[in-house]
This record gives C-alpha cells, sequence and structure tokens, in this order.
C-alpha cells in the first residue's frame, strides 16, 4: 500500500507547498502586504550615513579644503586611483615654501572603496559621500578633480 | 597522535636525504629533491596524510618549487613538503593525481601559472588562461607587457 | 448528426449566404470575419495572459510586476510585443531554413484551431462538431510537432535536446489526458463539447462523477499542465538546464509566436477542464438564469472559471520545482496512466449501475 | 520475397560534445564546462576556468600587506568578510599581534552573518536551478537584511573591505545590536516555512536524495571541503578544528550528514543557517569594549618566513598562504579557495548523471566562479 501511500503523501508536501507561496500571494493582492519592491525613482532610497560612495574632498564656505598636498592617500591606494597634482609656492608671509596642490584627481572607475586612503589622511581632508548615482556615459567622467577651482589650503592645518 | 617527531623520524628512516626544518613556519617543513618525491608522496599517504590541502607553484628566483600543505584528517596534523626543481627550461615532476585526486586540477593551474609539467597528468592542457599564451605569469620573471599589474 | 443547437457563428454565415443572398461568397466572408474575431481573441488573450502571468508571479515573489505601462501596467506586455515584432529575426547559421520557420506557424495552426472548438458561451463556438473532444485531444497533439521541428531545425544542441525531451513528455501525456477526458466521455455519453456543456445543467461533471470524476480531474491538470509545458513539466525549456530549450535560436516574432502560443495553450487546457468537469459557461447552480442573455451570462462564467483554472496552473508554476526526465516518465507510466485506466473502469461500473449522482 | 533485416550492430549511437558556459544560467558565472554526452546522460566533465582570472595573487605581490584585504573581497564575493579576515589573521599571526576583544568578536559575528548571506543566496539559487523560482526572491528579501545590517556598518554590502590587519575599519553602528537582533528571530521563523516551501517538496526530494553521491574517502581524497565534505561526513569544519577569533569561546556543533548526496548537502547548509544564528545570539548582547584596532605600524612589514592562515568560508576551507622575504610586499601569496577544489568533486560526481543532475549537483557545491578563478 506504500504506493498509494506514497502519491498521498507527495500531494500533501505539494499542497504544504502551495500553502507556503499562496499565504504571501493572497495579502499580496489586497495591500501589498509582503510586496518589498521599492520603486526607486518615486520612493527614495534608502542610503545609509557609512554608505562608500565615492571620495570627495570637504570645503568650507570661503572654497578652503584641508588637503596638504602630502600624498599619503596616493601612497595608500592600492589600485593606482588617486593622483596628486602638487607645486611648491612662496608663502608670502613666511617666506617658506609651501607644498600645495594643484590638482588632486581621483579616477572613480578604478576605485573600490576600500576606505584605506581616507584612513591614511592625517588632515580628515578627504572624506566619503553617499552619492550613489555614478553612472556616466563615458568613462573619462569618472575621472574627477576632487579640489574646487581657486581653492586654498585651510590656515592652521598645517600644523 | 602524529607529531614532529614521530613523522621526521619515520621519514628519516625512509628517505635518508631529506631535509627537515621548522624555521619560520608553524608546521615541519620537508625539502625532497625531484627522484624521491614521488616515493614521499606515497608513504606519507600511507602514513594517513590524506587530504592535500593545497598545492602551490612557487618561484624562488634560482629555481621552481612545488609546496604541498598535506593534512592528516584523522588528528588534523599538518606537515609541508617542498620540492625544488633548478631546470627552469624544463621543469618536469611527476603527477600526484593517482595519490590525491585533487591534485588533478591544482597541477593543471601550477603548469599554467608556472609551466611546471607533471608527468602522467591525464589533462595537461592549460586551464586559467588560453592555449595560446605565451610565457607562465607567475614566475618572477616573467614581464607585463601591458603594464596592467605592476605599475 | 444534425446540429440542433443555437450557434451564433452559424447564424451568421447563413446570414451572409442566405438572407443577404450572397452564396458561396457570403460563406467565405462570414468565414474570415469568423477567423479574424478569433485572431484577434488570440492575440488579446495570450498578452492578457502574459500580463497575468507576470502580475502573479510578482505578488508570489513579493514584487509588484509590470505597472508603468498604461493603467496597472495593463499595456506592458503590448510594448513588449511592439519590441519583438520590430526586433530583427536571426537564427544559427546552418539552420534547416525550412522545418526552423514553419515550426511557429504550425504552433499556431495548431494553437488556433483547437481554440475553435471550444465552446466559449452558449451558441459561441466556430466549429460546433460532434466530435469536440477528439477534435481537441487530436488537434492539441500536432503542437509537438512545432516543439521537435524548432529543436531540430535550430541546429542548437540544447535546442535540439529540448525538442527531444518535448516529443517524450506531450506524447507521453497525451495519453493520460486523453484517459482524463474518455472519464467523462463515458459520464457524458457524448463527444461533442456543446453537448457535454448541455448535460451539466443540473450538477456539473465533478460532483456528478464524484470520486472517479475527481480522481480524472487531478489526471487531467497534471497531464494538462504537462501538455503546456509549464513548470513542474517545463522540461523542454528547462531554463537552468537548456538555457530556453527549443527556441533558443528564435528571435523577434518567432519566439513571441512560440510564446503566445505556450499561454494560449494553458488557456486551451484549461477551457477544456473547465467545459468538461465544471460545467463550461453554464451559472454554478444556474444563479443567473433569466437575468438577461444567456450568451453574454456564459461568456463571464466560463472565463472566470478559466480564469480560476489558470491561476491554479499559475500557483502551481510558482511553487513547485521541476521534474527530471525520468521521473517525468515514471510519474506518467507507473502512476498517472494505470490510475486512469483503473479509474475508467470503475468509472465504467458506475455508469453501468447508476451510481453516479 | 525480399527480406529486411535490421542488423542492431549497424545502429549507432554517438557521444557528443556540450559546451556549458560560459554563459549559461546553471554556471552562476563564467564557469565553462565541456561535456562529453550519450544522450542526456554525461560521460565526462571537462572544466575549463579562467573566465574571470584576475590574477589575484599576482597583483598581490605588488601590493603592501594592508592592500592585499580589498583584493580578496573579490573573490569569493559571497563571503568576502570571512576572506578579509583570513588575510587580517594570517597577518597578525605573523605579526603576533594580539587583537582586542571586541575585534575578534565583532569579526566573528559578521563572519556569521556573511556565512548567513552566503547560504541563503544559494537556498534562492538552488531552488531555481531545480526549477522552483520563487525561492529567490523569498531568500533575497532575506538576504537584504542582513545587506542593510552591512552597510550600515561597513558602508557597503557585499565587498565590505572591513578587517584590517589589527583590528576593523569601523566601529559598529549604534544600530547594529538592534538590527541584528531583529533578524535573528525573523530568519528563524522564514526557514521552517523555507522547508515546506522546498525541502519537504516530493519533486524536490526525489530530485536530491541518492543523486551525486560523494563518499568520505573520495571527498578527502577530493580534497572538498566545507558543505560539500560534511556532507559525505568528512569533519572539516575549521571553525571548530582551529578556531579563530572568539570561535573558541562559543558553543556550537558541527553540522555533518553521512549520506553524502545532495539532499545531505542542502541539509548541512540549512542547518548551519540556524547554527550560525545561535553563534551570533551568543556573542551579540556582550561584545567588549576595549577598542577596535590594535597597535600597527603604518607600513607593515612581516618577518621572513611562511604563514599559513586557514578559516572557514561559507564555501569551505579558505588558506591564505603568505611567504614573506621580509619586504613590504609579500613574496608569495597563495590563496587555496575552497571552490576550486571542490570542482574536483563536480568531475568526479557529475559522470553517470543526466543534465538535471549535473545541474543540481552544481548547484549543492554552491560555486562562486570568480572564487575558482581568482
Amino acid at each position: 500500500m506504500s504506493y498509494i501511500g506514497d502519491i498521498i503523501g507527495g500531494i500533501k508536501t505539494l499542497l504544504n507547498g502551495m500553502k507556503v507561496t499562496g499565504a504571501y500571494f493572497f495579502p499580496n493582492i489586497i495591500n501589498r502586504k509582503y510586496v518589498i519592491t521599492r520603486q526607486y525613482p518615486d520612493e527614495p532610497a534608502i542610503v545609509f550615513e557609512r554608505f562608500k560612495g565615492e571620495v570627495v574632498m570637504w570645503h568650507n564656505e570661503n572654497n578652503e579644503h584641508r588637503c596638504t598636498g602630502c600624498q599619503a592617500c596616493e601612497i595608500a591606494c592600492p589600485n593606482g586611483s588617486i593622483e596628486i597634482i602638487w607645486d611648491r609656492v612662496l608663502n608670502p608671509e613666511t617666506g617658506k615654501k609651501v607644498k600645495q596642490i594643484d590638482q588632486h584627481i581621483y579616477h572613480l572607475g578604478m576605485c573600490t572603496m576600500c576606505n584605506l586612503c581616507i584612513q591614511a589622511c592625517p588632515t580628515n581632508a578627504i572624506m566619503w559621500s553617499t552619492n550613489f548615482h555614478n553612472s556616466t556615459y563615458d568613462r573619462s567622467q569618472l575621472t574627477k578633480v576632487l579640489n574646487r577651482p581657486g581653492s586654498k589650503l585651510m590656515a592652521g592645518v598645517e600644523e | 597522535m602524529m607529531n614532529t617527531e614521530t613523522i621526521q623520524n619515520k621519514l628519516a628512516g625512509i628517505f635518508p636525504e631529506l631535509q627537515f626544518s621548522e624555521e619560520a613556519s608553524q608546521f615541519l617543513n620537508i625539502i625532497v629533491s625531484k627522484d624521491d618525491y614521488i616515493k614521499l608522496a606515497e608513504t606519507l599517504k600511507n602514513e594517513g596524510f590524506d587530504y592535500l590541502f593545497s598545492m602551490t607553484g612557487m618561484d624562488w628566483g634560482k629555481e621552481l618549487g612545488v609546496t604541498l600543505h598535506l593534512e592528516r584528517t584523522e588528528d588534523r596534523f599538518m606537515i609541508v613538503v617542498k620540492v625544488m626543481l633548478e631546470d627552469r627550461e624544463n621543469p618536469e615532476l611527476p603527477t600526484l593525481e593517482n595519490i590525491w585526486k585533487t591534485a588533478h586540477l591544482h597541477e593543471r593551474e601550477i603548469y599554467d601559472l608556472f609551466g611546471i609539467n607533471f608527468k602522467g597528468h591525464s589533462v595537461m592542457k592549460r586551464l586559467l588562461l588560453s592555449e595560446d599564451w605565451e610565457g607562465y605569469p607567475m614566475r618572477k620573471d616573467w614581464m607585463d607587457p601591458s603594464k596592467m599589474i605592476i605599475r | 448528426m444534425i446540429l440542433t443547437h443555437i450557434n451564433y457563428f452559424a447564424d451568421l454565415i447563413n446570414y451572409f449566404s442566405n438572407t443577404l443572398g450572397w452564396g458561396f461568397g457570403g460563406k467565405i466572408l462570414g468565414y474570415v470575419i469568423i477567423a479574424l474575431i478569433y485572431m484577434t481573441f488570440f492575440s488579446v488573450a495570450g498578452l492578457l495572459l502574459v500580463y497575468l502571468e507576470r502580475r502573479v508571479a510578482a505578488f508570489f515573489q513579493l514584487r509588484l510586476g509590470p505597472n508603468r505601462v498604461g493603467p496597472w501596467g495593463l499595456l506592458q506586455t503590448i510594448a513588449d510585443a511592439l519590441k519583438l515584432l520590430t526586433k530583427e529575426l536571426f537564427g544559427t547559421d546552418r539552420k534547416d531554413n525550412l522545418l526552423y520557420h514553419s515550426a511557429y506557424y504550425i504552433v499556431i495552426i495548431a494553437s488556433l484551431m483547437a481554440l475553435s472548438a471550444i465552446p466559449f458561451s452558449k451558441g459561441l463556438v466556430a466549429f460546433d462538431v460532434n466530435i469536440g473532444v477528439f477534435f481537441i485531444s487530436a488537434i492539441s497533439s500536432v503542437g509537438v510537432l512545432s516543439i521537435l521541428l524548432g529543436g531540430w531545425g535550430s541546429n542548437n544542441k540544447y535546442s535540439m535536446i529540448g525538442g527531444m525531451r518535448s516529443g517524450l513528455q506531450m506524447i507521453s501525456y497525451e495519453l493520460s489526458s486523453g484517459l482524463a477526458i474518455l472519464t467523462i466521455v463515458l459520464m457524458a455519453g457524448t463527444l461533442s463539447m456543446t453537448g457535454i456543456v448541455e448535460q451539466q445543467r443540473d450538477m456539473i461533471f465533478l460532483l456528478k462523477g464524484h470520486i472517479p470524476a475527481l480522481i480524472a480531474f487531478i489526471i487531467f491538470v497534471i497531464a494538462g499542465t504537462a501538455e503546456s509545458n509549464r513548470t513542474p513539466f517545463d522540461l523542454p525549456e528547462g531554463e537552468a538546464e537548456l538555457g530556453a530549450g527549443y527556441h533558443t535560436e528564435y528571435s523577434g516574432m518567432g519566439f513571441a509566436w512560440f510564446f503566445l502560443a505556450e499561454f494560449i495553450n494553458m488557456f486551451i487546457i484549461s477551457a477544456v477542464g473547465v467545459t468538461l468537469f465544471f460545467g463550461g459557461w453554464l451559472a454554478p447552480f444556474g444563479i443567473t438564469d433569466g437575468l438577461g442573455p444567456e450568451w453574454a451570462w456564459g461568456l463571464f462564467w466560463f472565463f472566470l472559471k478559466v480564469f480560476l483554472m489558470i491561476f491554479l496552473l499559475m500557483w502551481f508554476r510558482w511553487t513547485f520545482p521541476r521534474l527530471r526526465i525520468d521521473q517525468l516518465l515514471t510519474l506518467e507510466w507507473k502512476y498517472l496512466l494505470p490510475i486512469g485506466l483503473l479509474n475508467i473502469i470503475i468509472m465504467a461500473v458506475f455508469v453501468y449501475f447508476g451510481l453516479i449522482l | 520475397m525480399e527480406q529486411v533485416t535490421l542488423n542492431t550492430a549497424d545502429l549507432k549511437s554517438q557521444e557528443y560534445f556540450l559546451n556549458m558556459g560560459p554563459q549559461h544560467p546553471a554556471t552562476h558565472g563564467v564557469l565553462r564546462l565541456i561535456l562529453t554526452l550519450d544522450g542526456e546522460v554525461v560521460k565526462n566533465i571537462e572544466p575549463d576556468l579562467g573566465y574571470i582570472h584576475r590574477s589575484i595573487e599576482k597583483q598581490c605581490e605588488y601590493e603592501g600587506y594592508k592592500q592585499i584585504i580589498h583584493l580578496t573581497d573579490r573573490m569569493d564575493y559571497l563571503s568576502a568578510h570571512i576572506n578579509n579576515e583570513a588575510v587580517a589573521l594570517a597577518i597578525e599571526q605573523a605579526l603576533e599581534i594580539e587583537v582586542p576583544e571586541r575585534v575578534k568578536v565583532i569579526r566573528t559575528i559578521m563572519g556569521e552573518l556573511t556565512r548567513i548571506a552566503s547560504h541563503l543566496l544559494w537556498w534562492g539559487v538552488m531552488g531555481m536551478d531545480v526549477g522552483a523560482l520563487t525561492t529567490f526572491m523569498y531568500a533575497f528579501r532575506d538576504r537584504e537584511m542582513i545587506n542593510d545590517i552591512m552597510e550600515e556598518t561597513c558602508g557597503a554590502r557585499l565587498t565590505m573591505s572591513y578587517s584590517t590587519p589589527g583590528g576593523v575599519m569601523f566601529d559598529l553602528h549604534p544600530n547594529f545590536q538592534k538590527r541584528v537582533k531583529e533578524f535573528i528571530p525573523h530568519l528563524r521563523k522564514v526557514i521552517p516555512k523555507y522547508d515546506e516551501l522546498l525541502t519537504g517538496n516530493v519533486i524536490f526530494q526525489k530530485r536530491m536524495k541518492g543523486v551525486g553521491y560523494l563518499s568520505k574517502e573520495d571527498a578527502i581524497s577530493l580534497g572538498a571541503s566545507g558543505p560539500v565534505a560534511r556532507g559525505s561526513g568528512v569533519h572539516s569544519d575549521i571553525r571548530k578544528i582551529k578556531p579563530y577569533s572568539a570561535l573558541d569561546k562559543v558553543d556550537f556543533k558541527e553540522i555533518i550528514y553521512t549520506e553524502g548526496d545532495n539532499l545531505a548537502r542542502y541539509k548541512v547548509r540549512m542547518d548551519e543557517m540556524l547554527e550560525s544564528l545561535n553563534i551570533i545570539e551568543q556573542l551579540i548582547d556582550n561584545i567588549p569594549d576595549d577598542g577596535i584596532q590594535a597597535k600597527t605600524k603604518a607600513l607593515i612589514k612581516l618577518p621572513k618566513g611562511e604563514f599559513l592562515q586557514r578559516v572557514e568560508t561559507a564555501r569551505g576551507d579558505l588558506g591564505v598562504y603568505i611567504v614573506s622575504d621580509g619586504k613590504k610586499n609579500p613574496y608569495r601569496v597563495k590563496f587555496r579557495s575552497p571552490g576550486f577544489s571542490n570542482l574536483n568533486a563536480l568531475i568526479e560526481m557529475g559522470k553517470g548523471h543526466l543534465i538535471a543532475d549535473l545541474v543540481a549537483i552544481m548547484s549543492t557545491l554552491d560555486f562562486v566562479v570568480p572564487d575558482i578563478d581568482r
């Protein structure tokens, strides 16, 4: 009689499975109870504050940043995503030559978001932004200059 | 339970030319010549080292080599077997495929990346790289023409 | 046999040929109009079913499904069809052109023909033949030919395996569904689809034939699912195994025809099931009798029942894993067929001794 | 009259080749198997790898020790954190650093969460491979909760790069404990449902039972590890054999099934999820508070020598073998990936089965192709 028993037992397991899916389906029909879809442009995406979107450089309202051009981030980066073009400029007040960044170039396309540059930065000049709209039509647009045009080093960071 | 002394004494009795060292490693290192390699592998398998944890191709600069990590599943005792090959042009070793089946893919990988030819292996073809690839990229003297890795 | 039923399609042809006096030309015109109605129904129902499937699947899977194009996403499948229409038709290099291209015509013709014998409502059946049930099961086995041809003609090993599997599967399961249908035919005493429906006025066959009818229904549902190539019997496609199986190498409309036909086949299986077991277009317990034109209520009840049946098939699809080819045959030859044969004997005995209700 | 006779010797069946992959739904990535088939029966399997080979081992020879870690995320991306941990542990072992207790506990919790996430994804894909498409979405719903926990603390959902030599990147987010405590009962509630949906299903049982048998001896000889070996009754859980991080402080049992078939491997993973929950539950309430970073130098140089660290990833026995010559770059790094050795087992197990079974076997081996190719 195991022949009949097999059939009945088998059908029972099948019904069990249908019970599980049905228990999700019918509430979903009525009030979308278990629906987990987030319709992104209509509903905002959940972005956590620590999300590693891209590296940005902090600027204050006077267009000043904290990057001294020490290149610690460039050395720390495993992929060579960061290149710093710097120069020594004569400081008129002290009369000494001071290292100053010209361009802090960041290749987002090569970045693996490993956080080592930000850990390495002695002056907290760079940080993560939670921006995730990173797609572009052209790969060259992923190469970004982090310091804004005309920005200067914030006073007091050098010490 | 097996420990370093017992296995060392046992093996030294069978293979007088083996070198043992425990320097700078957590395990007993056995350095074997190419000729004793297959016999040592068989002996170790009979000693209960039934789990070939990994087979690592090595380029020591002058010579190429293979490092085996062998483990007894019974008491989880691990030893390291190293074999060095002076010949960089046509390095050859007998295959371990028949002793530990897992060597099948590991040996193909080593052949692919280091160019060590395992005699008697059933499918001695390139595994990761394409058939027409030239050179053995994991060797230290391999130059990367595209400057992809070595900046 | 002279058909005494009301048949609006026959009336239409009669109107053109006799009332208007257009003779043979009027007949042809009538046929063309009926064909157009059926083709429109074919595509509209196909697209709606695709939409329904996606929506139902989405709710099973905690998603929303298509909801952007048109109200509730209703036009999504039309947009998809437009996309498929404009796509390039390309296949493998050394395909057998004749077989490859005839495959999708056969599949459409087979399902359209099967559709013609299904009574949608009182008097709404294009081909009201006295052997309707027999006709449908004969025609639906033509469908397998297209899959075999598509699988073979594509010159692709995955397609071929899919086609071969399908041949095995559809031919075997044809037997069981045939037996299940015969069980009901025994009870009805007629092979005519409209006749079967009319016989269920007092009680639907599922209740009338109680135990054997219930077993026949279960067998029919399983065999029907297998015949329409749906999970758990979607071996010819077997997504995880064969990519897309027999239609791997079809693109654009070639693929779309297969896709539509699959859904129409599901509709046909459900419609046959509803006609045989649930009284077709008859209202349950006659609750809407005399409340307006019978054909309109008939349509409503028919499509409602078919929808519920289709929903059952969809529920299967989104719940069960797929069988293996040998298990598929084991199920058929060791379980369904013996039980079906036994069942038909039981039914015969019941009918002979008047044990049915 | 002419006699027509059929000489059966003239009837020949021919074996043929089938390229399964590199683009194929069942290979979960770009694994290519060259199958020799007789009808639908698999006669021989020859894997062709390297479609996602990125020479991680070679790259490591040109990176500093801190910089290796983020590369390992990309190997077995489903157990990214455990890979990170393996390298971090290897470096710590070489430098003889004692990491703070908090770090150990955090790493263990994260590791177990990663394991659950990986097994959940496997469960969903397993269902898809045998044709039950709905499992995938259910598994992803639950996995998403883990991903959110990860993102909140580590800033990334999959490739966390969370461990560093001597510690972890960030401290735990204040919400971490709350979210984990929400997740544990949720998973405990849904796993029985999953069992009803898939495990108990008669079709699934028939597909799994007795298929892809791997004997204990073969499992050891083929170098199988992780759930594959444990499904064949091999005591192979590194968490038990050589406990690392905080695993020596927790009480859990190693899941071993002895049947050696698909169903056994399936059950090992299902039970492991619950066991991982147990581990997390024991640790989550008393995370010590003694800092997240041991003192390390900015530029790490390992002493001369060879260092092997083994951890149990979701796939099995991952070995990180670092040969150092005292410079700032390693001389040679070898990742003994579990998937690579488990692939050996597929070659052995798949022979003589139908294609459909091969797909199911591959699914129970739970390949992550970047892990095989490295």
